[in-house]
């Protein structure tokens, strides 16, 4: 059975977490990193010890971060998913096991079954994937008969009809010129319309700069939609991540009151804001 | 156009039940000269082609049944596989990607190599490959199938594929307009096999957890 | 790919008078695999090569002498001739304009004249006229370039197109080996144009027709 690829990256076990050199390029996708490091193992997708597995995933998983190798939001998505689901499984086997069989138990037991089931699916795809390339160089290797037809019969072959205009042509070479993209799955019906992150933190930005706290609940008076709401929301939580605003909650589920710290905010900073939701 | 019959992955090999076989009784439109087997007419054409010939093809083109010419194959090639009482030649009739084509003998292709200026296309990456075996086991798949089966965006390796000739377009969804892709015989004959079923067995992997995955072989 | 083979005109057909004949004694260095006899060898690289090959060549070759390989050809013309205990093959080995070539034998033309006419319909299919304007607008282009902009391997359809003579190689990258085509006067004639400059323009929308192609080749 071939093994997995090594990774060029290398883990440095005992080196301090900053010194984890990882490159996201290596990893064709979370399922390819986690068999890397089950295999790095030498343990069965069955029987993983769940804990280390998870440990060294999620410690990838920040270098990645750190380094800015996640950008794209799709990717860095299936990323999560995986971690996510690791960490709950690594969480339940170390929490005490109860006798009652709940619900959440039998979540949990369903996306492990899940989860391994599609490592197990990637792994075989993987492994045949070793058959097609050892296949294809082996057939590169053999020479069919392929010559030039002789001549007596290459001179016989039928007229070529020309039935095409010279505009005709034209035409024809514009249509096979235009490029063909791949269609891309509308994600337009998802959110319609669509929601600027940024358009609404310029709003957020516009009514916290005049000075006085405002609440949650003003900031997204007079928004018609859900996904204003949101954007708003997500646009608040931006701009903390710039320390341009703090936030107050007196008490859990309580009023949430927003106030303006930016020291220096430049429309730049406006520019850039949102840039990790793609809008 | 014989030469699109490379990108249709519906090999015409095995006539099926409902084919119709050109009649030994009826006058063929065209066929052999009096006196000459029906395998020294197929060595004659396998000596001009330039793509996997299929039996019902070869059976047109000698205007004799399908049955008649597949006898035939099987005695050339027995014949210059050396097992039937000749020489084993220095090339073999082999059937690759639904068709009949003559081939170097494999030991002799290093004798051959520096005859053939070839133009080896370029090694497919490894992401590209293991794409390429997910279409091939699962196919008509579509695009998000295989970039859920694989956790990564798969849309450059696709176009790659694509332009390789190795997959094409089987249908779009009517509603949800997604493409599904096959696979083309020129995988089959990259891969020196004559159909999807030569394709080895990876059920056993898939044992664990295969709901919904039934339709893996 | 091996077709590639049809594409190439460079051949060592001719060994020059400079030629040094390999001896007898020495170690030839390349040769026959063990066990395997020279006219084995021989059949092997007659039935790859486009052009007749010298005795001179063949020897160079084989690593054989070249009394040898003369006479291990005169051993196949008899072989295949059937005049040696097997059968009249569908082909013949023939020396033309000095060197030796398979050919399909006379007596089997009619039957390759109808299978090639069946081959080549005296109208070009769709994906044919498409490549052909592709190439028309973009030459010279090489294979690959084509196949990146149809998303569709072309390999057989430019095999039609020089097999018309509506595209010719125009010339080899040395870098990448990639044969460039571009189209012939033939085209010209055929469009009732005295040059490619009168090709209607239809470059605006030409620009980002390549974008996003750049791991083909």
């Amino acid at each position: 059975m071939a093994r997995s690829p090594e990774p060029a990256a290398t883990i440095e076990q005992d080196a301090p977490p900053a010194g984890f050199r990882v490159t996201l390029d290596d990893f064709d996708g979370p399922f390819d990193l986690l068999l890397s490091l089950i295999t790095k193992r030498e343990l069965d997708i069955t029987e993983v010890s769940l804990s280390v597995v998870t440990d060294e995933f999620l410690a990838y998983l920040r270098a990645m971060e750190s380094d800015g190798t996640v950008d794209a939001l799709d990717q860095a998505s299936e990323f999560l998913v995986v971690a996510v689901t690791l960490l709950d499984l690594k969480i339940a086997s170390l929490l005490p096991q109860g006798e009652l069989v709940d619900a959440e138990d039998v979540a949990l037991l369903e996306a492990r079954d899940l989860l391994f089931a599609r490592l197990l699916q990637y792994r075989a795809f993987k492994e045949v994937s070793a058959w097609f390339a050892r296949s294809m160089a082996e057939e590169g290797e053999r020479h069919v008969r392929s010559v030039r037809l002789e001549d007596q019969y290459r001179e016989t072959t039928p007229e070529l009809k020309w039935t095409l205009s010279l505009d005709d042509f034209a035409a024809l070479a514009l249509l096979a010129l235009t490029p063909k993209e791949i269609p891309v799955v509308g994600l337009d019906h998802l959110h319609a319309p669509l929601v600027s992150i940024r358009e609404q933190a310029a709003h957020v930005v516009a009514l916290l700069r005049q000075g006085e706290p405002v609440t949650f609940r003003q900031l997204i008076a007079g928004a018609d939609a859900k996904g204003v709401i949101v954007a708003r929301f997500l646009a608040l939580l931006e701009l903390y991540r710039h320390a341009a605003v703090g936030f107050e909650q007196l008490e859990p589920l309580g009023e949430l009151t927003v106030r303006w710290t930016a020291e220096n905010w430049t429309d730049e900073n406006l520019v850039n804001l949102g840039n990790d939701y793609g809008q | 156009m014989a030469s699109e019959s490379a990108m249709t992955s519906a090999s015409p090999t095995d006539a099926g039940p409902g084919t119709v076989e050109p009649g030994a009784d009826e006058a063929p439109a065209r066929g052999i000269p009096e006196g000459i087997e029906v395998a020294r007419a197929l060595e004659a054409i396998l000596m001009v082609v330039d793509e996997p010939q299929s039996v019902v093809g070869l059976a047109s083109a000698v205007g004799r049944p399908v049955k008649e010419v597949r006898a035939a194959i099987a005695e050339l090639v027995a014949d210059y596989d050396g097992t039937a009482g000749g020489p084993r030649r220095g090339f073999e009739l082999r059937e690759v990607g639904g068709g009949w084509r003559i081939y170097v003998r494999s030991e002799l292709d290093e004798v051959v190599r520096d005859f053939v200026h070839t133009q080896n296309p370029s090694k497919l990456s490894q992401a590209a490959l293991e794409t390429l075996a997910v279409i091939a086991y699962k196919q008509p798949i579509s695009r998000g199938a295989i970039a859920s089966i694989r956790a990564v965006n798969v849309d450059s390796v696709v176009r790659t594929l694509l332009g390789r000739g190795l997959i094409t377009e089987a249908f779009t969804d009517s509603e949800t307009g997604a493409i599904h892709y096959e696979t083309t015989d020129l995988l089959l004959v990259q891969l020196g096999i004559n159909s999807l079923d030569e394709l080895p067995k990876i059920s056993p992997l898939l044992d664990d957890g295969t709901e919904g995955f039934d339709d893996v072989r």
